[in-house]
């Protein structure tokens, strides 16, 4: 066990990886030099040259459908697209392309591509720089979207993404980054096909992914100390989603909660509720609640962008709604 | 007749056009019966740049093209039956029948599509050539493109990052100077596009995509060039269609007169004046005889079954 | 009355806007001398010339961006994305500027813009060529998102459009351009802020709209020849969301069967589900049914397409499940 | 000291460059100090950029800039308080608050953001200029962004755009030599990027971003040929930051030599040494005075209540 922070998990990943396999590069707008806008790959180019890990101009579509061009031609790119927010500069090479090509060709190609994307909130970068657009990705077949929300996944997602014949989206919390906590020294890969329960409960559910994650549990601590013994179901892979786990989960709670740092209108968050709406209709004792980015593009203030996210006492509220 | 060793040349350049030539024209009554659906975009006319750009190509080396690419997946050597029956949507298509007209795809020739949003299969180009100059790897990628790409911002991108890593690729641009219904000089306020090319540090030249022969010449050029470690060439591909763009499109946004002067340099025409007649009538029965074997192979083919819809999506685990 | 097709009834609305404001001018890929892609907008160039009717360079984020500019510099530009297949390349000028804008701004810009976009499965377009996006947009404040699936919709919604203050996407269904049906000569301006019943009913509720509005209300003739009284709502405006109309659709039948074309993860009619899961569980007597579109890029031979896309038996068959 | 009708000139061009250094100094220690939060980009080393292409614009032209833009809004006029006070997310702020240091705007001043996308407002700028043009106004819009910006496909197909319509604008670019940590050369097979916006039918001028009368000068010249019609302009600003790309840059990327090269060249410095020493103590003086009220006013100003967090998403009906 060491203390860790999510950067240096998500580095340690990306090290092994380059180390592991000679096709593995990873290239992205000042991953190399800069160290990462992160830091989250500073020292990799000292350490893998600028072979492996190559910066690229500003340019999301041409490097993102460069990275695709590679996977295609055998090798097996890591492309970050330095945030989210830039990412829909790339969005008609992901969907179009990376999505699509094993499918239009009959399943002739493969687009193994692993693209990571920093996404969420950070502190007061205002509207342009705190887009979560996770549920946008998810809405795409041919895709499999990953959002680790713990440093084991953190660490361990990036091998198995690197493996899977397909593209691969990770999109990893930038307000995370920072955070640091216990990671066993031979933390290696993880399952990237399914939810994980992150905290066993009784009376209601709890629904949550990536910047979600971290109020859910506080709220679930919370409302423990009220006598209210809240599951929290880690979506952990957006796409394909793991409905059965959010089923099973709400057949044993019988109430649900999802939270979801996401604009409420089309977000995973109305997904996850769709889904027992429509397979586990008659195990719901109370109405599904939802506790989401509030409708607006996020503003600069501390207070206002507070406000406008999923607050732990947000989510406290909506539990103790469902349980009546 | 052809004196010296390009003769021979002379005639396979033909017969290859002629093969795009005659297997679209019987396309547009295979379209008209209902056997081919969805978008059909015809090279009638632009049938040397295909034909040209492929020959300075070897096996290892990749192509990519647009939604106008029956010439060039022929030309690439993608069987005329496995082409034919991808637009009639059956199961031994060069993509399965998953892709139709827009999407031919194979694999084994290197031929990455088929590509239905104007520039998008440019940075896959890019990304292919990466590829190979990672893996150092002495293969090329032809990327095809037409002039419209040219006012998309990820033909700028690519330009730039395939000239700023010095990339083994070759961007073609077949400039038939219409986008749609817009003429080149009403969506480019610089025409002159090797001129553009060029301001990115790319060796770029301009070539009479009417002949066949100068296609071949310039790409070899081209292709030697980035093989040979020179980092990106560019070829701008002077062109014509003769047909319309699509089998929707009235063509009201050109003079008869512009087509019919163009028709003077039909790359058949170019050619055909320099051969034998008996090579070329006999060329022309194996050709007819090919389409109609291969027509007749396409309607007895069979339909993936509906039960494998969602095949495809994610690799079979 | 005079028989119309969409087609034309888009262009009266475009040729209407034209001459009545001098601020209005349209402009797009082949909008003018090509006619328009699906020769909606043919004659108009002939009509009101080249300043107001304006071919663009294939270049989606300049031309989109440039419509917001002119919004924001007093024009009332009408830009025409030739399908929404090429939109995710001016996704991010939609979503970082036209949207966001008034927001950073304090209240200050407007961008009174209005964006066409035919939208939907064609005839076997295959795969990059038949995508069903419009909820990816319904997911953005800032926007209003129109889905004109009827011949007064098609005709009236421009107007209103134009009028609003907001960008405003209007999706328009290729597959519908030639369908015919009578109109009002005096046809003109309709709202464009909440959704319609399209057909009463009471023992089931069927939302739709854009493309599958048609399949619900054939689905709903076929109910009713069998003794089952759907009532269809079309939701019209995706964005804001006329949640109230189908919350008291859904209280009055205590059945919902939501039909999208769109893939189902994540598509709109997930929101649905998930508004009438918060909003009106109690109303429900039935599981929430959804068909969708199925999860594959759309193949382009005809009986796989057709399998992938909901179809009037689908539609009916969920409304059997739930009336039970 | 100076002779010439230069003098007045060169003082007020000092001054205004004055203001925008130390106020952005002190931003640094309200940064530290917890009142500006967020990203934070500072165009120190830039000042003749701003000062010199906003002096060529009269009040009726537009102005779009980027995230670095303290500068520019400084010197098209939005007082020094409002600016403060959207940076400390105050309801008195230029933007009421909701944007911060990176969205800053003033509609009444035709300053039109402030854009956290790289290269995303220059599409932006060509539809102000459209409207211009379209109404017959004799305005221009001035686009200022960065050498990174340059690689995206944005300012391809603005660039094409803006030419093909003979729009009225000046596209002003910063190139400061680095992208975040990438230099110019790791991101641009060819540095000479006024070459290459030539190359799009564009007049196109290399200034010394580092003097504020050249960059005036050749602003003078641009915008009047873009007014008179003459369609848009392209400016090589050539300029350097001398801080770090934003407050969270170690600046790890560029040596310490280049940096102090670049120092001789210090905007401020070039004009100085012309001007008569009280003359500029009694500016520094001022502008002392005027961020003291600023920072003093931001402190006392209101915070918009959370109650009204979801105005200004749609216009209030
Ligand atoms: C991004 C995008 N925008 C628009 C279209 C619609 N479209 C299809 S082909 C075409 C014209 C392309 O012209 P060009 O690149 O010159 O190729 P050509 O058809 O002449 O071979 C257009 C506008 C598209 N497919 N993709
Ligand atoms: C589309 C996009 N990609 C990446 C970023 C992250 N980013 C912010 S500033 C910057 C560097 C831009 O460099 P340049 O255009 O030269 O402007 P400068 O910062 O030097 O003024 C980058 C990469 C962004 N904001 N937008
Ligand atoms: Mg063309
Ligand atoms: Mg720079």
């Amino acid at each position: 066990m060491a203390a860790t922070t999510f950067r240096e998990a998500f580095r340690a990943g990306l090290r092994e990886a380059l180390a592991a396999d000679e096709r593995v590069f990873l290239m992205g707008e000042d991953v190399g030099r800069y160290g990462g806008c992160f830091a989250v790959s500073q020292g990799l180019l000292e350490e893998f040259g600028e072979r492996r890990v190559r910066d690229t101009p500003l340019s999301e579509s041409a490097f993102v459908g460069a990275g695709i061009g590679a996977a295609l031609g055998g090798a097996r790119p890591v492309v970050e697209i330095m945030t989210v927010n830039f990412s829909l500069l790339a969005l008609d090479q992901i969907l179009n392309n990376a999505a699509t090509l094993r499918h239009m060709s009959g399943g002739q190609l493969a687009v193994p591509l692993v693209v990571r994307i920093p996404t969420g909130p950070g502190r007061q970068l205002a509207a342009q720089h705190s887009h979560t657009l996770e549920g946008l990705y998810a809405h795409i077949p041919g895709l499999r979207v990953l959002t680790p929300a713990t440093l084991a996944d953190a660490r361990g997602m990036l091998a198995p993404a690197l493996a899977d014949p397909d593209p691969v989206l990770i999109f990893e919390q930038i307000a995370l980054y920072g955070a640091s906590g216990e990671l066993p020294d031979d933390a290696g890969p993880v399952d990237i096909t399914g939810a994980a329960v992150r905290r066993p409960g009784t009376d209601v559910t709890l629904v949550a992914y990536g910047g979600s994650l971290a109020p859910a549990l506080a709220a679930a601590e919370q409302l423990a100390a009220d006598g209210v013994s809240a599951e929290v179901v880690d979506l952990r892979v957006l796409r394909p989603l793991d409905e059965q786990a959010v089923l099973a989960s709400v057949t044993r709670t019988h109430r649900l909660v999802v939270v979801d740092n996401a604009w409420r209108s089309g977000s995973p968050s109305a997904e996850i509720a769709a889904r027992v709406a429509e397979h586990a209709l008659y195990e719901l004792d109370a109405p599904v609640e939802r506790v989401c980015g509030v409708e607006v593009p996020l503003p600069y203030p501390h207070h206002l962008e507070e406000a406008a996210l999923p607050g732990v006492a947000d989510v406290v509220a909506a539990a103790r709604r469902a349980v009546g | 007749m052809t004196a010296g060793p390009d003769g021979k040349d002379a005639l396979e350049l033909h017969v290859a056009m002629t093969r795009i030539r005659r297997f679209e024209e019987r396309c547009v009554e295979l379209y008209s019966a209902g056997d081919i659906r969805g978008f059909m975009h015809l090279c009638i006319g632009e049938e040397a740049v295909a034909v040209g750009v492929t020959a300075a190509l070897t096996p290892d080396d990749a192509v990519v093209s647009t939604y106008r690419e029956h010439g060039h997946a022929l030309a690439r050597g993608i069987p005329m039956a496995a082409l034919l029956a991808e637009m009639f949507g059956r199961a031994t298509g060069c993509s399965g029948g998953r892709g139709g007209s827009m999407h031919l795809f194979d694999a084994a020739r290197r031929f990455y599509g088929g590509n239905a949003i104007v520039a998008g299969g440019i940075p896959l180009a890019v990304g292919l050539a990466l590829a190979d100059s990672y893996a150092a790897r002495p293969q090329v990628t032809a990327c095809l493109f037409g002039d419209g790409a040219f006012a998309e911002g990820e033909l700028h991108e690519s330009l730039n990052l395939a000239a700023l890593w010095g990339l083994p690729m070759v961007f073609c641009c077949e400039n038939n100077r219409y986008a749609m219904g817009t003429a080149l000089a009403r969506s480019h306020a610089q025409t002159d596009l090797a001129l553009r090319a060029a301001s990115y540090g790319v060796r770029s030249w301009s070539v009479d995509g009417m002949d066949a022969r100068a296609v071949r010449d310039a790409a070899r050029l081209a292709v030697d060039t980035a093989r040979a470690g020179g980092g990106p060439c560019f070829l701008e591909l002077r062109t014509y269609r003769f047909r319309a763009h699509s089998m929707y499109d009235a063509d009201r946004y050109r003079e008869r007169a512009e087509i019919e002067g163009w028709r003077d340099h039909d790359p058949l025409g170019v050619l055909v004046a320099q051969l034998d007649p008996d090579d070329v009538a006999a060329a022309e029965a194996d050709v007819a005889d090919e389409i109609d074997r291969a027509v007749e192979a396409a309607r007895a083919a069979p339909y993936e079954p509906v039960a494998d819809l969602t095949r495809h999506v994610l690799a079979e685990r």
